[in-house]
């Protein structure tokens, strides 16, 4: 059987962490795919990358891929990333020190950072003020990359970030804020933070390839939760998300949910469509390739 | 053809002005009826390229019940801002080197190193020293928009022909009265030329700054719809951005004309 | 010698500025470091090959999408500035679509043409020929209007009368439109590459700042203003270099 | 005089919404040498221009060889009064008339050739590689008229072509002039502001004035010189016949 | 005459690596006025410049006043051989005039008039607000001089002045120009190739030859116009001595 290339779009985070174990640990190779993971500044381009055939598979997030399905994409889920979790403090709103800012009710009239309008962050801290019963139209969000957000807080420019370590701990470290609030604890747990998507006549003409990708990140998902792999795992990641080692070392991995279920995108289409992010009502069903 | 300058030129008789407009603007609709057709076929995915009716839509919906009226306003007011300073600043510092051996030799190479510096790098660095406000914004869209009218300006300089130069001599015209009796006028349609641009460029740098330093505008409008797939609200956009440089452009020609009638008396 | 240093003297200054700047009020800044640092990460770059690999595809498609961007701008600028019948038929329809930003179009062509030289072409091509065709056609309509007068007389047919009298009496601003254009490819070739196409000098850059390295960043910054920098000494020395040939008197 | 190569029947020019040339016909005929003279500002340039076609006329018709003129043609060689205007700036001495070749044609091997025997005729084959910015005013003047020659018209129209020469130059290159035309039936309209030269030179004077009214048209005379042919420079200008057509035209110019 | 108002000492000058001027020495007295002539390209221009302060000499110097001429000062006014080229094309008739008075820090309500008096004398006041592309040749060369004459120079350089003009003008322009030499003590230094117009106007005549060599220099002659003031467009131009001046200085140029 001829091997199926695959050119692989990721961004820079650990909920990668799946697909890089199983290029290094040879899953796909031994089902006959060769995957060339491919490091993508972007996650809102992954969608029109796939489309162009630049990417066979890609990992847009939940919220970039529904929004590119209502636009009128046809991809569909081969497969997901890292999942949220209750234990998960790698991410938090940070207030400025000085402002006081701790609950919900608080954040009303901030001017708030978040790294991406619409992105996975955004909409999860929007999930939390609405559920705790805040009007989010009433918090100012502005969009800052992660690197900035310490500047901005020290500068005075924002009241708040949404922002996620290893920012965060430098962030902490200087001084120049505190967490107001691991809202991330409060959100359902087991869903999606990144989903593999490809065009879907693409996952039609290659079916077999398809699958095996599937059954390659669930065997890099049994490898990812052995708690005796963690070093390699943690050497592994480092090789394709450049940061200094001691950031690495440090940094909280995901649990990987190599298997997406339809309940798992109609937590986010629900979201979504609370947050008006979403015209149409996407049939879930028809959107997870089998 | 322009080959006739003085009394009326032989060939093409003087097109009127009505006509002129109406082989524009004919132009135009074919190139949107070539759009309609291939948004009709499909030769173009709708994700990406939108009907001209649906954008209209958008366009409609957008000016009415959304916001895009106001995110307008503040586009414009951001682009003439920047363009006013940009040409203020880029007129004064190509005179500067126009006439200054000194200017030349201590400055010019600054900018030409900051010259190729892209404003969604800069800007990045800009907002973690300066903070993120409307104010910095501008001065980058002014730092952006400048480039344009400062070579111009020099090249109008370094254009003068020696023998107004020696004129200027001859009458021991001082520096100034040089610079704004002879070097600026002389200078001017290529300045002219260069403002024109720099009206595009500030337009362009304040959408980009929109995007990067998340300020009300088009810009984050047009952003938000390309992140969201929605390609008739970014074609909206586009188009707004299309009618704001076509206005500023066309007051900008009447200018022109009435400035360079020396030209073509 | 002095001589020689003034042209650094406002660039130090600058840096010295930052050096400064980053190492107390900016010292915990996660997008800022010193330039001595940025200077180190340089020299790592410079020898692990990637500086060469990524400037290379950076300037050859700013080069690629200038050439296509020259080739148009000229052409339809001589036109538009030759004849008021052309130029007013093209007004606005051009005026139209100048303004639309590079940046709007990326994801447009990137449907189109994925990842790569053919998309970044076209989005430098796009950016850079409307600078050129105005230009141009400021430069046309400056034209000795007695040269145009000779053309006639002579009946020099279109193309001679483009080759001999109108390209040669506009090269001195086509050099400006140049410089101008120059500077435009570049700063949308990165801007391109940091936004969506993962090669080149924007994407060091970007992945750089993502991997938590400004030094790296600011070390790749300061390469892309040495590169843009080099390049426009280049033309300046390829524009005197053609004016000497073209007769001009010191 | 064989049939009229140039015929300009009732031709009227406004110029920034004064009329220039009130209604004038003019015929030149094959081989003729036809000056024009009149007080500066009078309209002798924008005569010669429209004969060349530069500009179209607001009333009449211009023909040369019985076809109305819509724009310049290559027939007509025209030197241009400005003559620092009219040069390439980036073309040495030998490559502006090189260009007159060019446009007819002629091929590259013949050219060299051909571009001597003209600059020899001006006096310029010493400077043939300088750029007009290395010459005198008369020099630069010179070039345009061996640009026109090169081009081996069959009308010659010159705009004050030798107002920038000193007196031998001068008289060197209206004889000059005189034996091409002679020997190559070439036919001339000539400006100048020179009473004497239109005279030396021309079988006809045409005599302009200044803000034409509707019983003092611009063609204030069109008058004969009946003086043989050739000439000579001391003789001719001796000649009875020179000496009254100067005083009748001095008259028409300065006194009427 | 009075003390030399400007002196050229061995002023000698190379373009282009040949020698244009080979050492010359001239004195010009308060109150004089010196033509030069000479045939084409023989460095006319070039002395004059030289004297202006345009291009700095090979060797020998330059004094105005007593002082050594570093650069152009507004004391001399320089009207160029190029006129077309030496006016703002983007100033009007009035507006080139004015620039002139504008130099020299005139109060702006003072231009108008003195803008009026020197277009009148040129005879332009009518076309004070054209353009200059919307004027002859000529007109253009006025509008030159008007310039110059506004400046109010102690010395004034002309380099061809009246090159484009008919006689007419020319005459008028010559007497305009003689009497305001005569009435405010007028230095001329004055380039033409109008032999007769260098004896009319000049007190002193210098002759220019090409090419100079070593036993051939640049200086071909330098001639007293004997010739008593004011003087008369008819009459002095049949004075026995204008005659015999003018076979001298042909021999000098032409046969030389
Ligand atoms: N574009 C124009 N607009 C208005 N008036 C013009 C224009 N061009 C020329 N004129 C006027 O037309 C008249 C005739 O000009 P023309 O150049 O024909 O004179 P000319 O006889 O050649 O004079 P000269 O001997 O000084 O060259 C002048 O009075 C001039 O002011
Ligand atoms: N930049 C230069 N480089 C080389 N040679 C030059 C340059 N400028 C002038 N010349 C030469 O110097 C000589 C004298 O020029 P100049 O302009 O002084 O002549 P002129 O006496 O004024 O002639 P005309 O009466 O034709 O105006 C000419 O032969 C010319 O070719
Ligand atoms: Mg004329
Ligand atoms: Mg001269």
């Amino acid at each position: 059987q001829a091997t199926t290339r695959i050119v692989y779009g990721y961004t820079a985070v650990t909920d990668f962490a799946s697909v890089f174990v199983a290029v290094e640990e040879g899953y796909f190779k031994k089902r006959n795919l060769e995957v060339e993971p491919k490091f993508i500044p972007l996650n809102s381009t992954i969608p029109a990358a796939i489309q162009s055939d630049s990417l066979q598979i890609g990992g847009p997030t939940p919220s970039v891929y529904l929004q590119s399905v209502d636009g009128g994409l046809d991809h569909v889920v081969v497969g997901g990333g890292g999942l949220t979790a209750k234990s998960q403090t790698g991410y938090a709103v940070v207030g400025r020190a000085g402002t006081g800012i701790r609950s919900a009710q608080d954040f009303v009239g901030k001017k708030v950072g978040v790294p991406g309008l619409g992105a996975f962050l955004h909409v999860g801290f929007r999930g939390w003020l609405k559920q705790s019963g805040v009007d989010y139209k009433k918090v100012n969000f502005i969009e800052a990359s992660f690197p900035q957000h310490g500047d901005l807080l020290r500068g005075g420019s924002l009241d708040a970030v949404v922002t996620a370590d290893p920012f965060m701990a430098r962030i902490l470290d200087s001084g120049a804020g505190y967490v107001a609030s691991y809202y991330g604890t409060f959100l359902t747990e087991g869903m999606p933070t990144i989903l593999h998507t490809a065009r879907r006549d693409w996952v039609a003409k290659n079916q077999a390839a398809a699958r095996g990708f599937r059954e390659a990140l669930v065997e890099a998902a049994a490898f990812i939760n052995k708690p005796a792999n963690e070093a390699r795992l943690r050497a592994i990641i480092g090789k394709y998300i450049k940061v200094p080692p001691e950031v690495l070392a440090k940094m909280q991995i995901s649990p990987p949910g190599p298997v997406i279920v339809e309940k798992q995108l109609d937590y986010w289409v629900g979201l979504m469509k609370d947050q008006e992010m979403l015209r149409t009502d996407p049939k879930v069903a028809t959107l997870i390739a089998r | 053809m322009a080959a006739a300058r003085r009394g009326a030129p032989h060939g093409g008789a003087a097109v009127s002005r009505g006509r002129a407009l109406a082989e524009s603007l004919a132009v135009l609709l074919a190139l949107l009826a070539l759009w309609w057709l291939a948004a009709h076929a499909r030769w173009l995915s709708p994700v990406f390229v939108p009907t001209p009716e649906g954008m209209l839509a958008s366009l409609q919906q957008g000016l009415v019940g959304g916001e895009l009226a106001g995110f307008t306003a503040a586009t414009v007011l951001r682009m003439l801002l920047g363009w006013g300073l940009a040409c203020a600043a880029g007129i004064a510092l190509g005179a500067l080197i126009g006439i200054s051996a000194t200017a030349r030799a201590w400055i010019q190479p600054t900018l030409e190193f900051v010259r190729p510096l892209p404003a969604s790098a800069v800007l990045p660095l800009a907002i973690s020293i300066f903070g993120l406000s409307p104010a910095m914004v501008l001065a980058v869209v002014a730092f952006g928009a400048m480039w344009p009218v400062l070579l111009a300006t020099v090249h109008g300089f370094a254009s003068v022909h020696p023998r107004l130069r020696e004129v200027a001599g001859a009458l021991q015209l001082s520096q100034p009265a040089f610079v704004f009796k002879v070097g600026l006028p002389n200078a001017l349609p290529d300045i002219l030329a260069g403002m024109r641009l720099a009206m595009t460029v500030a337009l362009i740098v304040a959408v980009v700054g929109e995007m990067l330093a998340s300020q009300p505008g088009l810009g984050q409008a047009i952003l938000l719809a390309a992140r969201a797939f929605r390609a008739s609200e970014l074609f909206a956009g586009i188009a707004l951005l299309g009618a704001i440089g076509f206005l500023s452009n066309a007051l900008l020609a009447v200018a022109e004309r009435r400035l360079l009638r020396w030209q073509h008396p | 010698m002095l001589r020689a240093l003034r042209p650094f003297v406002f660039p130090l200054l600058l840096l010295a500025a930052l050096e400064w700047w980053t190492r107390t009020i900016g010292k915990d800044s996660d997008a800022l470091a010193p330039p001595t640092r940025a200077a180190q990460a340089f020299a790592a770059a410079l020898t692990d090959g990637s500086l060469l690999q990524a400037t290379a595809f950076t300037l050859g498609s700013a080069a690629a999408g200038l050439g296509v961007a020259c080739g148009l701008g000229i052409l339809l600028g001589t036109l538009l500035g030759l004849s008021r019948r052309a130029a007013g038929m093209g007004f606005l329809t051009i005026e139209v679509l100048r303004p639309v930003p590079s940046v709007a179009l990326i994801p447009l062509v990137m449907l189109a043409w994925g990842f790569g030289f053919r998309m970044e072409i076209a989005v430098i091509a796009f950016a850079s020929v409307w600078p050129m065709l105005i230009l141009t056609q400021a430069a046309v309509r400056q034209v000795e209007p007695r040269l145009l007068e000779v053309a006639s007389a002579l009946q020099l047919g279109p193309a001679a009368r483009f080759t001999k009298i109108v390209l040669p009496a506009m090269v001195p601003r086509l050099f400006v439109a140049l410089r101008l254009g120059v500077a435009i490819a570049l700063v949308v070739a990165v801007t391109v590459e940091i936004a969506a196409n993962p090669h080149g000098m924007g994407y060091a850059l970007i992945i750089a700042q993502q991997s938590l390295d400004p030094a790296l960043m600011l070390a790749w910054l300061g390469w892309i203003g040495v590169v843009g920098y080099a390049i426009n000494v280049g033309t300046l020395w390829l524009q005197r270099a053609v004016a000497r040939r073209m007769g001009e008197q010191p | 005089m064989g049939e009229a190569l140039l015929r300009m029947e009732g031709v009227a020019i406004h110029l920034g919404g004064r009329e220039i040339l009130s209604p004038t016909d003019l015929r030149v005929a094959r081989g003729e040498f036809v000056c024009v003279i009149g007080p500066s500002g009078c309209g002798k340039t924008t005569l010669l221009r429209a004969a060349a076609g530069f500009v179209a006329p607001q009333a009449g018709t211009v023909a040369l060889a019985g076809r109305p003129v819509q724009g310049p043609s290559r027939a007509a060689a025209f030197v241009f009064q400005d003559y620092g205007r009219a040069l390439l700036p980036w073309r040495s001495v030998a490559g502006n008339v090189s260009l007159a070749l060019e446009a007819a044609g002629v091929a590259a091997a013949e050219r060299p050739a051909r571009i001597d025997r003209v600059l020899q005729t001006v006096g310029l084959a010493p400077h043939a590689a300088k750029f007009p910015a290395q010459l005198s005013g008369g020099m630069q003047q010179r070039v345009q008229i061996a640009r026109c020659l090169a081009q081996e018209p069959t009308l010659l129209m010159m705009d004050e072509p030798f107002g920038a020469l000193d007196a031998m130059t001068r008289e060197n290159l209206q004889d000059e002039l005189a034996r091409l035309v002679r020997e190559q039936g070439l036919t001339v309209l000539f400006v100048t502001h020179d009473l004497e030269e239109a005279i030396y030179l021309g079988d006809r004077v045409l005599a302009l004035r200044s803000n034409p009214t509707a019983d003092r048209p611009s063609l204030a005379a069109l008058i004969d010189v009946p003086i043989a042919r050739p000439r000579h420079q001391l003789e001719t200008r001796e000649h009875p016949e020179f000496l009254r057509l100067r005083r009748e035209l001095y008259h028409y110019l300065g006194h009427d």
